[in-house]
């Protein structure tokens, strides 16, 4: 029984609880779609999709940073007002200080874990529960990026690439018909890289195991503070890519926006199967409820349903989405 | 010099919890090649000490010597680094991770560009334990799918892959049955013939016999004494242990349930609950014992829960008092007067945030309120404090959290909560699982008393000698079909494995094993 | 099924003056007989969410635009995609960084606010202690209201000091607790400026539950708003014009379509109405309950 | 060991952790108000006293109705739009059918119930995560609000009385130096009710008992399912009174408003010493929470620091406030 046939062992994959969760979210995914595509003629277009893609690269990469947290049983309320805290940074390095555009990239993505360190180190060394660290930091980061900024946008007027970042089309550049902005291509290297992480490296058993049982972890001798620590600056280091991603794409890092991103990263997370209560997720999950959630207000605007309905059956259907999960695992 | 240092020395330790002395003065030492029993009543600080020695706790005061040298351990990788591994009592076990990558936590060997774990590398050493324990599992599987059994048997393959030279295993065949403690003490004399110094902690006095050298006995935090095993006998050992003389149990006054004319209290028909229940039919008396065999995994569990309303049946039919009922909730279970102590305490019998008082009347509540929702207050602490005292649980007080007593104590107050509740029809789930001699006797003295009482009794349980000495009649399972019936005048040990181990097709067995 | 499609992009719903200005917006539709939708996002900070929802308007192939702009620079890519699609754009309340529009139908909030600041200094006597609660510390119409009363102050009346300003996100409740910290803190303050009509009613309860009585003045209108003005316990407020707003941007937005030129602004207006002049039918026309 | 004198047990429970922890919110909340006395001399001011009692009310009662379903383990992320939901619905039945105030009341508290019946539905029966739920309705319940208000605020001029519920002051009635609020009045009166249910009925020892091991508790014969629904409906039915005060003091059902109240209940409850892996917490603590939370936020304003500071501070003392709690409970 423990030799399995490599058939046997992709039959077990594809038909494991975590595959079967995965097809089901795509299933809800491309039952929307064609919902919307029935719906309205204006959805299934080019233009339209792009757009899709290009409004979930932000969210998409802040659940896949919350993805990490999540698994370990943790939780990121600060996703946003961090991701903000990087644009900010950014724009410090690059138009107050007039570094290169590379400096400037660096400097978010290490604030952002910096930022992430803190978050680990309340945590892991502090104690502080999870939900409340990161509450605490996502005001202090609030706080702070209107403090640094000076409650103004700070424009990126004078590095003139740096909106290449999200904006134009690495892909389209060479496959006209296909004009997919770079920041769905930046999601998607977060993605893959973030799976090779979360699936092949010590540090990805070890947020499963800390999700799953914490306790066992410590005593099997493993420094868990230091790994926890190690997991919230990975979460924050890719808060720093979104950050980067909505800074270029709105060619400018505005300090108040980012409070209430965080829901939308986090419900994302779950819609794709990700449990709150730690031990089990894909980020492969995640992305595809990022795109739940994107298709969803898309196809929601495109029919003009009225903006007040949409809170209303955008809260349904995270419900929805959720429950055909829980369904779906019972059987 | 160092030839003749214990390999282990541990003097003079002190240990406090919050209102609890756990250890006091305490003494122990293990030589290499030695098994070294650890035995005391159910609190005693056996855990406690080898917690101690193992990291997971600091010591107050006292001095630990390996090989002669004084040593600090703060932590349990500063334990390992000395050699030191330990089985904790209760599992420790990351549910959601394969059995390879529980063992290989905190060691994984890394692959290409030391980037990546190599996961081939850690299955093939993990099958190579197993192989070892005559364990047939699969190391990539979850561990959360396994039984406790399972589980255990991954706990120790855990504790081998470490070559310590001192291994420390605390209570590790409480879920296991009697071929899987076979091939566990075939592991121990290996060991031991490699120098490997081992604490064994258990409860089952007669595997002192087979696989200890020496023995130290603990009381009440304290150093008892130390005795070579071969020259001792268990009415000493016990007696040390308890402090006193205590009455024979060997032939406990059972009550012969001989009338066939009691009533039937309970009758289940072909239950079916996936690969886990086949076609499923008993029926228990009025005033009856009925012991429940067989193998780990056979599926005794299984069918008290589903029967309990804990998991969802696929088919079958459950009559109380020749009434067919519909239970679909645990909820509905204890309506009809059906209870079910549950083998796993910790997870399913205990709130252990919440203190004694409460958990004794968690099954109960409802009876204690006045207006319907108003808490009787001086009631529920009255109850609770004659439970404590009937049943000598050791607690501080009634409001102590459950959390912070010691095993056997924890499986009294589940024990004391379904006595409140005053079932029908009680299912015990290897309810002396853990728990010392002396607590042992009692709750056999009390299972008999509420058959006399004229409840019906289930009595799931994996010592074998146990079942016999208490079942009116004995059922026998084996892969979630009931292979056989005897009546206590027929049954032996020999009879009972035999039906433990009829498999429907020998042919299918290795594909079937989870 | 040709109907013309014209889609507002807000800055919001869910305020009062958002509502004002899609009921201005609908009426057009009515009279000229032409489709509109009007969405925005949650808050004036979602500068991202509102990109989002210009995309998906542009996917339904309007045959224009109405635009009112969080940020005025980043939104000009997508602008220009609506200029290469020859979907003209119209600009209202707040203007963009850039001439693709054919035309902004807005409210100077700068000059209106400088007026506020000269009702104020009037009223208290051109000397003492003031303050505002703003809506938003970040947003242009906050930064704009804001700049213009403190600019007008500070530039006309040198013995008016103001004392604090502090910001409460539009909601009624915060802005009332802001205000009584300020009169707390400030026992001789004369007056408060409340720079939209959460804010406003923020100031008016706030004074009212410290039975502190000291000159309000507010900006926009609401039942509330012009109950309180009515009765004296707002000296006056600011009001735009939000049904203005809405109903010439659409209108403009079909002038535009049939290739009529138009100003570069609209300049729908703001007035300063009080007790004395709120029955005025020129006023009572853009106020809006 | 059993026969506890009475002085034995009032000296456990002086000394017991819970009583400690409450002890030392207690000492936080102490110190902030000596620390801002001194900062300004405005503070301590009756006058003041009075603003922050009355500024504590709505929080303090979302606070009360978050305790009893963090205590579960669970989460309630929809009590800030739930409020609104409530006091809508008290404006449709006042205003819109200009029915008599005790009945608007009623409506309130009775919707207030019922939407705390779905969340426990939600939770209980379809076994959906409490975060995920409630930030489903949180969503639902913000567009119904503004549905059926027709994104217009409800106004309360017909029931003259209807703000006596919150501004007029019964006890200043009687003792004219002490002008308290009603709404204060209410917030005692709900918190005495709240404590008595907690610790004194069944519906309290479920409560606990949920939170400690609900597994433990189905397997005790108890329907699990059932007082989870009760605890959340209770939990909404204090929101609804959340919502009545609210609506009360602005003399209008504001259908915008509500959302980022949960968070600075949530934050209030955790600060008062309930722990979010639930199991254990009390209704005093709370208050003392929520009480902390606005003399901070009174303080702050009273000494005119810049906003965008508040929030950094802000954010700092919940961490802080956290971790002080969590060391005293080590020792
Ligand atoms: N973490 C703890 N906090 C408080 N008290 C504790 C803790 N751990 C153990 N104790 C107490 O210390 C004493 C010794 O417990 P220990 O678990 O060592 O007993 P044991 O001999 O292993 O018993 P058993 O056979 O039931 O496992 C008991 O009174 C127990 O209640
Ligand atoms: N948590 C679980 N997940 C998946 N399968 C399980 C689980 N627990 C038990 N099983 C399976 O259910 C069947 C019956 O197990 P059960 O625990 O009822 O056996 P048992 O006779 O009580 O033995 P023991 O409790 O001694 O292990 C086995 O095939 C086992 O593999
Ligand atoms: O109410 C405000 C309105 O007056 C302004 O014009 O835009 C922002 C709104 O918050
Ligand atoms: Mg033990
Ligand atoms: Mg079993």
């Amino acid at each position: 029984m423990s030799d399995l046939t490599p058939m046997q062992r992709l039959k077990n994959k594809l038909f494991s609880q975590s595959t079967r969760q995965k097809l089901l979210a795509f299933a809800s995914l491309v039952g929307l779609m064609v919902f919307f595509s029935a719906a309205s003629p204006n959805f299934l277009q080019t233009d339209n999709l792009v757009g899709i893609l290009q409004a979930t690269a932000v969210n998409g990469v802040l659940a896949i940073a919350c993805t990490f947290v999540i698994i370990t049983s943790g939780i990121d309320l600060s996703v946003g007002t961090l991701m903000t805290f990087c644009a900010v940074m950014a724009g410090v390095f690059m138009t107050y200080w007039g570094l290169p555009m590379y400096v400037g990239v660096l400097a978010a993505i290490l604030f952002g874990a910096l930022a992430g360190w803190v978050s680990g180190f309340l945590i892991a060394k502090l104690k502080i529960p999870p939900f409340i660290a990161t509450l605490g930091m996502m005001m202090l980061l609030k706080g702070l990026s209107l403090v640094i900024s000076g409650t103004k946008p700070i424009y990126f007027n004078d590095t003139p690439n740096f909106s290449y970042i999200s904006q134009e089309s690495f892909i389209g550049y060479f496959f006209p018909s296909l004009p997919i902005p770079n920041a769905v291509l930046i999601l998607f290297v977060v993605a893959v890289v973030s799976s090779l992480i979360l699936n092949k490296t010590i540090l990805g058993s070890y947020t499963f195991a800390l999700g799953s049982n914490e306790e066992a972890v410590r005593l099997s001798g493993v420094n868990v503070d230091r790994w926890k620590i190690i997991i919230y600056s990975l979460n924050g280091a890719i808060c720093g890519v979104a950050g980067l991603l909505i800074a270029s794409r709105l060619n400018s890092a505005q300090p108040a926006l980012g409070q209430g991103y965080e829901l939308d990263a986090i419900a994302a997370v779950v819609i794709g199967g990700t449990s709150l209560s730690g031990g089990a997720g894909t980020i492969l999950g995640t992305i595809i409820g990022a795109f739940i959630m994107s298709v969803l207000t898309n196809g929601l605007r495109i029919m003009s349903v009225a903006q007040e309905w949409q809170t209303v059956i955008t809260g349904i259907i995270i419900i929805l989405a959720v429950y055909a999960d829980i369904l779906r695992r019972r059987k | 010099m160092a030839d003749t240092s214990p390999l282990i020395s541990i003097t003079h330790l002190s240990k406090s919890f919050p209102g609890v002395r756990a250890l006091n003065n305490c003494q122990f030492e293990l030589a290499a090649g030695e098994v070294h029993a650890l035995m005391g009543e159910n609190g005693a600080g056996k855990s406690t000490l080898m917690k101690v020695l193992a990291g997971v706790y600091t010591k107050d005061e006292g001095e630990i010597r390996i090989d002669g040298q004084v040593v600090n351990i703060p932590t349990p990788r500063a334990a390992q680094a000395l050699g030191i591994s330990i089985i904790h009592q209760e599992l420790n076990l990351m549910n959601h991770l394969s059995a390879a990558q529980n063992i290989f936590i905190g060691r994984e060997p890394l692959g290409r560009m030391g980037l990546f774990v190599d996961q081939d590398k850690m299955a093939a050493d993990t099958q190579k334990i197993f192989d070892r324990l005559h364990l047939q599992l699969d190391p990539r599987v979850e561990v959360g799918e396994l039984t406790v059994a399972k589980q255990q048997m991954v706990e120790i393959a855990k504790a081998l892959s470490f070559n310590s030279r001192v291994l420390i295993m605390d209570e590790p065949t409480a879920a296991l049955n009697n071929a899987e403690i076979d091939d566990l003490f075939r592991i121990i004399r290996q060991l031991k013939a490699h120098g490997v110094g081992i604490v064994y902690i258990s409860h089952k006095m007669d595997e002192l016999k087979v696989i200890s050298d020496r023995v130290t006995v603990m009381r009440d935090g304290e150093y008892i004494a130390t005795v070579p095993t071969a020259s001792t006998s268990m009415d000493t050992i016990i007696g040390m242990m308890v402090g006193r003389a205590l009455e024979s149990n060997d032939n406990p006054a059972r009550y012969t349930h001989t009338d066939d004319s009691h009533e039937v209290m309970l009758e289940v028909k072909g239950l079916n609950r996936g690969r886990s229940i086949k076609d499923v039919s008993f029926s228990v008396r009025k005033g009856e014992i009925l012991g429940f065999a067989g193998l780990m995994g056979a599926g005794r569990t299984e069918v008290a829960r589903a029967i309990f309303g804990a998991d969802a049946l696929d088919s079958g039919e459950v009559w109380v008092k020749g009434q067919k009922v519909a239970i679909k909730a645990p909820s509905d279970a204890v309506k009809v007067g059906i209870g079910y102590l549950s083998e796993d305490r910790k997870r399913y019998g205990l709130a252990t945030g919440m203190d004694v008082q409460s958990n004794i009347l968690l099954a109960n509540l409802k009876n204690f309120v006045s207006m319907g929702f108003w808490l009787k207050q001086d009631a529920i602490e009255a109850v609770a404090q004659k439970y404590v005292t009937q049943l000598g649980i050791k607690t501080p007080s009634i409001f102590q959290l459950a959390r912070l007593l010691s095993g056997g104590n924890q499986q009294k107050i589940v024990i004391a909560k379904w006595l409140l509740r005053d079932c029908e029809v009680l299912f015990f789930d290897e309810p002396t699982r853990g728990i010392d001699v002396g607590a042992k006797s009692e709750i056999y003295k009390l299972l008999n008393a509420l058959a006399e009482q004229g409840r019906a009794i289930v009595m799931i349980s994996s010592e074998l000698p146990e079942v016999l000495r208490m079942s009116h009649r004995i059922v026998v399972m084996c892969e979630g079909r009931v292979t056989g019936e005897l009546s206590a005048a027929e049954a032996t040990q020999e009879k009972i494995m035999q039906f433990a181990t009829l498999r429907e097709t020998n042919t299918a067995t290795a594909a079937t094993t989870h | 099924a040709d109907e013309i499609y014209i889609p507002l992009v807000s800055k919001g719903f869910q305020h009062q003056f958002w509502q004002a200005v899609k009921s201005g917006a609908d009426q057009a539709a009515k009279d000229l007989k032409v489709k509109v939708t009007f969405e925005g996002p949650e808050t004036e900070a979602m500068v991202d969410k509102q990109i989002d929802m210009l995309t998906s308007v542009l996917a339904k192939k309007p045959a224009a635009i109405g635009f009112a702009a969080l940020d005025s620079k980043a939104a000009i890519p997508l602008l220009k995609k609506a200029q290469a699609a020859k979907i003209p754009v119209v600009a209202f309340d707040s203007g963009v960084d850039s001439d693709i529009p054919v035309t902004t139908a807005t409210t100077d909030n700068k000059a209106a606010a400088a007026l506020a600041a000269d009702k104020m200094a009037e009223l208290i006597g051109k000397a003492g202690e003031v303050a505002l609660v703003v809506h938003d510390q970040t947003s242009r119409t906050g930064v704009d209201r804001r700049d213009g009363f403190v600019e007008r102050i500070k530039s006309t009346y040198p013995n008016i000091k103001i004392v604090s300003v502090q910001y409460g996100g539009g909601d009624q409740l915060k802005s009332t607790e802001i205000t009584k910290s300020i009169l707390q803190a400030n026992p001789n303050i004369k007056g408060i400026f409340g720079a939209n009509e959460g804010s406003a009613i923020g100031v008016l309860n706030g004074a009212k539950e410290m039975k502190r009585t000291i000159v309000i003045i507010g900006y926009d209108s609401g039942k509330q708003q012009k109950d309180a003005v009515r009765s004296g316990a707002m000296a006056g407020a600011i009001t735009q014009n939000p049904v203005g707003i809405g109903y010439k941007t659409v209108e403009a937005a079909v002038k535009a379509l049939k290739g009529e030129t138009l100003p570069k602004i609209i300049d729908t207006g703001f007035y300063f109405y009080d007790k004395s002049n709120m029955n005025d039918p020129k006023i009572a026309a853009v106020l809006y309950d």
